[in-house]
């Protein structure tokens, strides 16, 4: 569904007009699309801009969805989901006087991205690693558990990152993993989730990570019904759960799609790959006042420590 | 291994199976009282939608589980009465009609989303009735609503009709009873079967999402197929949808056997399987699809 | 009626009753109908880039239409062109892939379109004997493996043939590409014109010739053609297997006139709009273009003015249409 | 004098077809009424009318008293005490006897429906018929005769002002219409009255006490008095009957075997089918074959036609074994059919005139993969022409066509074309009117007479005792008696064939 372009209160003419093309699951999934939804209210409050939002419902609709607000002639359209790559690259090439954004994109060849996309990448899997050692740390039963959105490499690499972070701390702990499909509508099925969810609890797991976007909150249903913790991710899940939210693979989206925005406002846009790790703050865990009642400090100085050696180059996160 | 088997005879495990069954089993009870009465139930998936709409949405707006559930048998049965409209009344091509109210459903409630709350995907989060089968109001409706159609086909005065008016329409009226009248109680009743079916798509789940029904109907309606057109043993097949969906997500869970794509196929491998070593099964209502 | 005034009366009223539910929806989501209706159609029919975007959807919903006309004059159901035409596309894009370097650019197109055809009808081909050999509903049968389909080729996807982090196979070959229409910046392919050819050989193959009849008289009258000894088993076996193919070329036409490559989601919905499409055209293969075209503009017209209403309305307004097309069909069986 | 039983006008049209034009019915309780009129007539649909299931669009209806016609519904007639029994038997097959007996008046106790007394009503309405069955069996699993001596059980119980037989005796044999036409008269000298459609004269002649005649939906003549069978036939087709059908020549006797059928077994429904049956047909010979409907007629000539599988034996067309052979080949071999259910076997309804004559002919029309659309045109002008198909349109949708044109149209196609050895006939002249019948007749005599071996089963033993070379009697799916020649003549012959189609051994 739409978001009318609305120019921010009081501004006049807007600043720059901004398009985007949420990913399956769209607005208020509360986890991915959510985030990137808040970075561009964000920059519509703060920056004057006007914003244009198209939900597909399928996948023939995405391409003509983002094509379509190229045509408009905006002055950025942005992509939310590596799903939108190849079509970014074609496009930018075909438009080459609008600016391109891609959130998660992965390069589909060899090939220099064309000056007028930026591809805005994350290290998930150092994030993953990170949250995977807190999962590590504050089992009791020795068992945790994944449950990925539909199984296809980006998923993937949280998986990576996360098994590989329980067995840094925890060689001895069981992992179970499970994807709730094989079609897009996989990051779509919260009943799904629950019941993958619910199936690694009742096998012994006592914490698990989802990687599933609106799939996800079945997972943390699931959670919540248990009494057992659960694992968000990409913004703070906490509040879906106080109970139950162990902490978050947060993945800052919502700045990425702010900084591009402002970059376009302020003249200095430019294309090319960026990724965001740990280093940058693009990946990274909650620990605050809030899950501070889940979460111990021990556990929170381990994953720190980890982190930093992450950063530093003494850990290699495999991200396969 | 051990660890799969092992997480197969837990009550956790029966417990998602019905989890799972049950938004198959009320969907195929309804397909089995509209098809009895000869008509062609392929709207399964559109009142599966529209009923866990209906729930998720009155459930937050009302706050009420109550209401929620009612209003998921109201939306199957507007559904059900444009199905019943059009195949009844106008004696439009029932295949058809039931695939166009699907494609329907799909586009109009998230329509709705986006005109009530902005957005498509997705209907404000609220309190469901969690993942527990007893205190889950909606299981004990199931399990009545199995009872009462297996008895009400089989044993009441509408079920003698419903039965006899989808095999020979022509009969039923030279007996003095109205035809349509009988398949339009019988497609709204099923109707309502279905509506409430779709709300344990949503309820359990705190929120209504595009698509929740996901294909089920159609599954639904392969059991009404493979039951022989027969509720109890409709009932049963969802059951076994439910059992392999869950051996299949233990599977996955455990690192047992296929990888994840493809155990996810298993329910669909099971009926095709079960399809071609089995041909030729129970005829089907003899009026099955003819307008009258 | 005749079968041209009954093709146009329903035209005139899937019309208004599209005309009346979209205005009924419109109002409701707090835009005015004039307006959203003059944008609609503006930006689809009034704008040469918005007329290539309606080409451009309209293009593979010829294909998945006849795909699903053909077995219907047949009097088979084929629910089934997702997955025929999932598992020609990814055929497709794997043979594109590896055809030979220097390869002349008509032949690269003709072999690849070839695989495409040939994969979905092997799907098509098994659909039909499980229908007319063993008994299982077509609409079953199909659904399943709608389902089977999308899942093994994932799952050949990630194992093997998607390249890099993506869910996209190899580019295919520049030789294999096909050209653009050039239309101001759509995405519309000569691939359009391959559908109006392949519309027109349907429509010939149907009223011409043995196999055409054969399927006609089979699908109005099973009994009745099988006492004259006309093959039927055969011949439903055949129009599940060229629907099949048909399907598969809707598939051809996004991975060698859109993407260049199969990736994952390609073409999804297309298959099922085709019955939609096929529907309305009362399974004619020359008006199956005509309602292409009105599923195109629709489709594309409610992303123009997502910002007024939301884009769902176009599928309601889609149901709209099958229905009243449904309830015409089902008065004339009478 | 007391109020009649029945009066009624009625006007009804259906599209472009006037089935009733002001008809009239009066019938006085404690009669027998039959009512008379060729196929089209307008009589069944007079009748749905008195019985509130086809509405009239004007009219006047009086059961004992004024009847507001445009309320007038099934609940209404029954409960005026009116019952009938339908030409094409009205039981839900998959339910029991018990079952079809109460729908519409389902005993209900304690909420459900009391399924026990449902088989008590109606075992004892069929006793007072002096009739036993058993409540608990499947309508489907009897035989059509079965089914309609229960119908008539049910319907006799509820009946008491008026008893509608719509053609009751075409699926019976004639000892079991003789105990039909017994109870008519017990019925009627109770008081009722009965409504007997039908066109066999005989039977009006005599179990009827008063006759009416309908043609082209209007009452043409009534008699209440004695009444010959010929004035009736006159009254029904409006001018002189055509002459009755005529045997071909006997075939020569060292004719080849046309069609030779060898111990033939094909499964049917409820273990019936065709048990045993061995038959040869002459080349120019016609063989007819009589039997109560459901004793493995039928299976027999799909077996014959190739469209049911066979068990065991043999069937062989011109000296050929045909047994294996899909359709196409028997067809090219010489093998014609005309199918007892030309709606369903014969013609594709939905499609044009031209394009069903193509659908039997594609050899000659087919040019390769093609089809030469201007033979296709050629041939089917001259069979319109030959057979007088009406109206005389090529592309006219068969639907569209009275049944004895749609009848006309399949035997032009099977029976007019080159290369015939065989010929498998199935009660070709049913539903047919007696001009259409006659051309039907004679073409059957010509096609015998120019050397093919007809096999005519049908049900009407004046159409086999008039065309026939020999008659075969079919009973639980073997041929039990068999009368030729002067056998045939005799004036016993019609007795000796009903005593056999009712299982007396010869
Ligand atoms: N439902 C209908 N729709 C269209 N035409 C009908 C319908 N019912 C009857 N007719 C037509 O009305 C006319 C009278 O039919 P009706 O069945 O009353 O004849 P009938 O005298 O009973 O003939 P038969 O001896 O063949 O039973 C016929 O021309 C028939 O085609
Ligand atoms: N479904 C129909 N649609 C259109 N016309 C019909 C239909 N059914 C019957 N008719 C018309 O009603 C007329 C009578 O049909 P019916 O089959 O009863 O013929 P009939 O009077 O028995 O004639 P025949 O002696 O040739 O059998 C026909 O002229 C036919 O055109
Ligand atoms: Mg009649
Ligand atoms: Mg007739």
């Amino acid at each position: 569904a739409p978001a009318p372009a609305r120019p921010a209160p009081g501004a006049a003419p807007p600043r720059a007009r901004i398009g985007l093309v949420f990913d399956v699951g769209g607005k208020d999934d509360r986890s991915f699309n959510d985030v990137a939804w808040r970075g561009l209210v964000r920059a519509r409050d703060q920056l004057g801009v006007a914003i244009t939002t198209i939900e597909p419902s399928d996948g023939a609709d995405r391409e003509a969805a983002l094509r379509q607000l190229a045509a408009q002639d905006l002055d950025l359209v942005i992509g939310v989901g590596f799903i939108f790559s190849a079509d970014l690259e074609r496009l930018a090439r075909e438009f080459p006087t609008v600016a391109f954004a891609g959130i998660d994109y992965a390069p589909t060849g060899p090939d220099q991205p064309p000056p007028n996309l930026a591809g805005l990448r994350f290290r998930e899997h150092e994030g993953s690693f990170i949250v995977g050692a807190i999962a590590g740390l504050s089992t009791r039963t020795r068992t945790v558990g994944f449950v990925g959105g539909m199984k296809i490499p980006l998923i993937r690499k949280f998986e990576a990152g996360y098994v590989a972070g329980v067995k840094h701390v925890c060689p001895a702990c069981k992992v179970f993993s499970a994807y709730a499909g094989t079609e897009p509508k996989a990051f779509a099925d919260p009943a799904l989730g629950q019941e993958l969810a619910l199936a690694q609890y009742e096998g012994g797991a006592d914490i698990v990570f989802h990687a599933a976007g609106k799939t996800g909150a079945g997972v943390i249903a699931a959670a919540r019904a248990k009494g057992k913790r659960v694992i968000g991710v990409d913004s703070d899940q906490f509040h879906e759960a106080p109970c139950c939210v162990l902490t978050s693979m947060v993945k800052q989206v919502d700045v990425a799609v702010f900084d591009a925005v402002a970059d376009v406002v302020a003249g200095r846009f430019h294309g090319g790959i960026r990724e965001l790790g740990l280093a940058d703050d693009g990946v990274g865990f909650v620990a605050n006042a809030d899950n501070a009642h889940l979460l111990s400090a021990d556990v929170v100085a381990r994953a720190r420590a980890l982190a930093a050696d992450v950063i530093a180059g003494r850990i290699e996160v495999p991200s396969q | 291994m051990s660890g799969f088997v092992a997480s197969l005879i837990t009550l956790g495990f029966l417990a998602q199976v019905l989890r799972i069954a049950i938004p198959y089993v009320l969907a195929a009870l309804g397909g089995t009282l509209s098809e009895r009465a000869g008509v062609i139930d392929l709207a399964l998936e559109a009142k599966l939608l529209m009923g866990a709409f209906a729930a998720a949405v009155l459930g937050y707006e009302t706050g009420s589980i109550a209401i929620g559930i009612a209003g998921a048998a109201a939306a199957g049965v507007a559904v059900a009465a444009i199905q019943a409209f059009w195949s009844v009344r106008l004696g439009a091509d029932q295949v058809v009609t039931g695939i166009a109210l699907n494609l329907g459903a799909f586009g109009f409630t998230r329509y709705l989303l986006g005109v009530r709350y902005g957005q498509g995907a997705n209907s404000p989060r609220f309190d469901g009735v969690g993942t527990g089968v007893l205190t889950n109001p909606i299981s004990w409706i199931a399990a009545a609503l199995v009872a009462l159609v297996v008895v009400g086909l089989g044993q009441t005065r509408l079920g003698l009709r419903v039965r006899a008016v989808g095999e020979r329409p022509d009969a039923v009226a030279a007996a003095g009873v109205s035809v349509a009248r009988v398949r339009w109680l019988a497609v709204l009743i099923g109707g309502a079967l279905a509506g409430v079916g779709g709300a344990q798509l949503s309820l359990p789940v705190d929120g209504f999402v595009a698509e929740a029904s996901g294909g089920r109907g159609y599954v639904a309606l392969a059991a009404v197929i493979m039951s022989g057109w027969r509720p109890g043993r409709a009932a049963l097949w969802c059951l076994a949808f439910g059992l392999a969906d869950a051996v299949q997500y233990r599977m996955q869970t455990h690192g047992v056997g296929l990888p994840a794509e493809l155990t996810r196929l298993l329910p669909y491998v099971l009926a095709l399987v079960l399809l071609a070593a089995w041909p030729r099964r129970v005829a089907p209502p003899r009026a099955l699809g003819q307008p009258d | 009626m005749t079968g041209r005034a009954r093709t146009i009366h329903l035209a005139v009223v899937a019309l208004l009753a599209t005309m009346a539910v979209g205005s009924v929806l419109m109002i409701v989501a707090g835009a005015s109908p004039l307006h959203a209706w003059g944008q609609l159609l503006r930006q689809t029919l009034g704008e040469r880039q918005g007329f290539g975007q309606v080409l451009f959807r309209a293009t593979p919903l010829v294909f998945t239409g006849l795909a699903v006309a053909v077995p219907l004059r047949a009097g088979l159901f084929n629910i089934g062109g997702e997955g025929q035409l999932t598992a020609a596309a990814l055929a497709c894009a794997v043979v594109a892939a590896a055809l030979p370097p220097g390869l002349p650019a008509p032949l690269a197109v003709l072999i690849a379109t070839a695989v495409a055809f040939l994969a979905g009808a092997v799907v098509g081909a098994a659909t039909g004997a499980m229908r007319i050999y063993r008994g299982a509903h077509e609409v079953i049968v199909a659904i399943g493996l709608n389902a089977i389909i999308a899942g093994v080729a994932l799952w050949l996807g990630n194992r093997s043939l998607f390249v890099g982090e993506s869910t996209r196979t190899a580019t295919i070959p520049a030789a294999a590409q096909l050209p653009e229409l050039g239309l101001a910046g759509s995405s519309a392919s000569v691939s359009a014109l391959g559908a109006l050819g392949v519309a027109a050989l349907v429509a010939w193959l149907l009223a011409r010739t043995r196999v055409g009849f054969t399927w006609r008289m089979t699908g109005q009258g099973l009994d009745a053609a099988r006492a004259a000894g006309l093959p039927v088993d055969r011949a439903r076996v055949w129009a599940m297997t060229v629907a099949g193919g048909l399907a598969g070329l809707a598939g051809a036409h996004f991975v060698l006139g859109h993407k260049h490559a199969y990736e994952d989601g390609l073409g999804r919905g297309v298959g099922f709009l085709g019955i939609a499409v096929a529907l309305l055209a009362q399974g004619q293969a020359m008006a199956i273009i005509g309602a292409a075209l009105v599923f195109g503009v629709l489709g594309q017209g409610g992303l123009a003015i997502s910002s007024d209403v939301p884009k769902e309305m176009v599928d309601v307004l889609q149901a709209v249409v099958v229905l009243v097309a449904a309830a015409s069909l089902g008065r004339r069986k009478r | 004098m007391t109020a009649p039983a029945l009066r009624v006008r009625a006007s009804r049209r259906f599209g472009d077809c006037v089935a009733l034009a002001d008809a009239a019915l009066e019938v006085a309780a404690g009669t027998v009424h039959a009512l008379c009129g060729e196929n089209g007539a307008g009589k069944s649909t007079l009748m749905r009318v008195v019985y509130g299931l086809e509405r009239a669009d004007a009219g006047v209806l009086e059961l004992g008293e004024r009847v507001d016609l445009a309320r007038h519904d099934v609940a209404g007639a029954q409960a005026r005490g009116v019952g009938m029994v339908h030409q094409h038997g009205m039981l839900v097959p998959t339910l029991t006897l018990a079952d079809n007996a109460a729908l519409g008046h389902e005993p209900v106790r304690g909420g459900r429906y009391d399924r026990a007394a449902a088989a008590r009503a109606l075992v004892a309405a069929a006793a007072r018929l002096g009739q036993r069955l058993d409540p608990d069996a499947l309508a489907g699993e009897l035989t059509v005769g079965e089914q309609q001596r229960a119908e008539l059980a049910m319907v006799a119980a509820r009946a008491t002002r008026l008893l509608i037989l719509d053609e009751p005796t075409a699926l019976l044999a004639p000892r079991e219409v003789d105990a039909l036409f017994a109870m008519v008269r017990a019925f009627a000298a109770g008081g009722g009255a009965v409504v007997l459609v039908t066109h066999k004269l005989d039977e009006v002649l005599a179990v009827a006490d008063e006759v009416t005649v309908l043609r082209g939906g209007r009452t043409v003549a009534s008699w209440s008095a004695e009444v010959t069978a010929a004035e009736i036939a006159r009254a029904m087709i409006g001018g002189e009957p055509p002459p009755p059908a005529t045997r071909p020549p006997p075939p020569r006797p060292d004719a080849a075997i046309g069609l030779a059928i060898d111990g033939l077994v094909v499964p049917g429904p409820r273990g019936g089918g065709v048990v045993d049956v061995t038959l040869r047909v002459a080349a120019g010979e016609v063989v007819g074959v009589a039997g109560v409907e459901g004793n493995g007629q039928r299976e027999l000539a799909l077996a014959i036609a190739g469209l049911a599988p066979v068990a065991r034996g043999a069937v062989a067309v011109g000296g050929v074994d045909v047994t294996r052979a899909k359709v196409a080949a028997r067809r090219a071999r010489g093998l014609a059919h005309v199918p007892e259910d030309r709606h369903r076997h014969g013609l594709v309804q939905g499609a044009s005139v031209a394009d069903n004559v193509a659908l039997g002919r594609l050899g000659e029309v087919g040019r390769g993969a093609l089809i030469d659309r201007a033979a296709v045109a050629a041939l089917t002008a001259q069979l319109i022409a030959a057979h007088d198909v009406r109206p005389a349109d090529p592309s006219a949708r068969v639907d569209a066509l009275s049944g004895g044109n749609q009848q006309k149209l399949v035997v032009a196609r099977e029976l007019d074309r080159p290369g015939l050895r065989a010929v498998l006939a199935v009660h070709p002249t049913r539903g047919v009117d007696l001009a259409a019948s006659a051309r039907i007749h004679a073409r059957l005599r010509d096609v015998a007479a120019a050397g093919a071996a007809v096999l005519l089963i049908a049900a009407d033993l004046d159409e086999l005792l008039a065309l026939c070379h020999r008659v075969v009697v079919m009973y639980r799916g073997a041929l039990v008696g068999e009368l030729t020649g002067a056998a045939l003549a005799a004036p016993d012959a019609r007795a000796r064939l009903g005593a056999w189609m009712v299982g007396a051994t010869p």
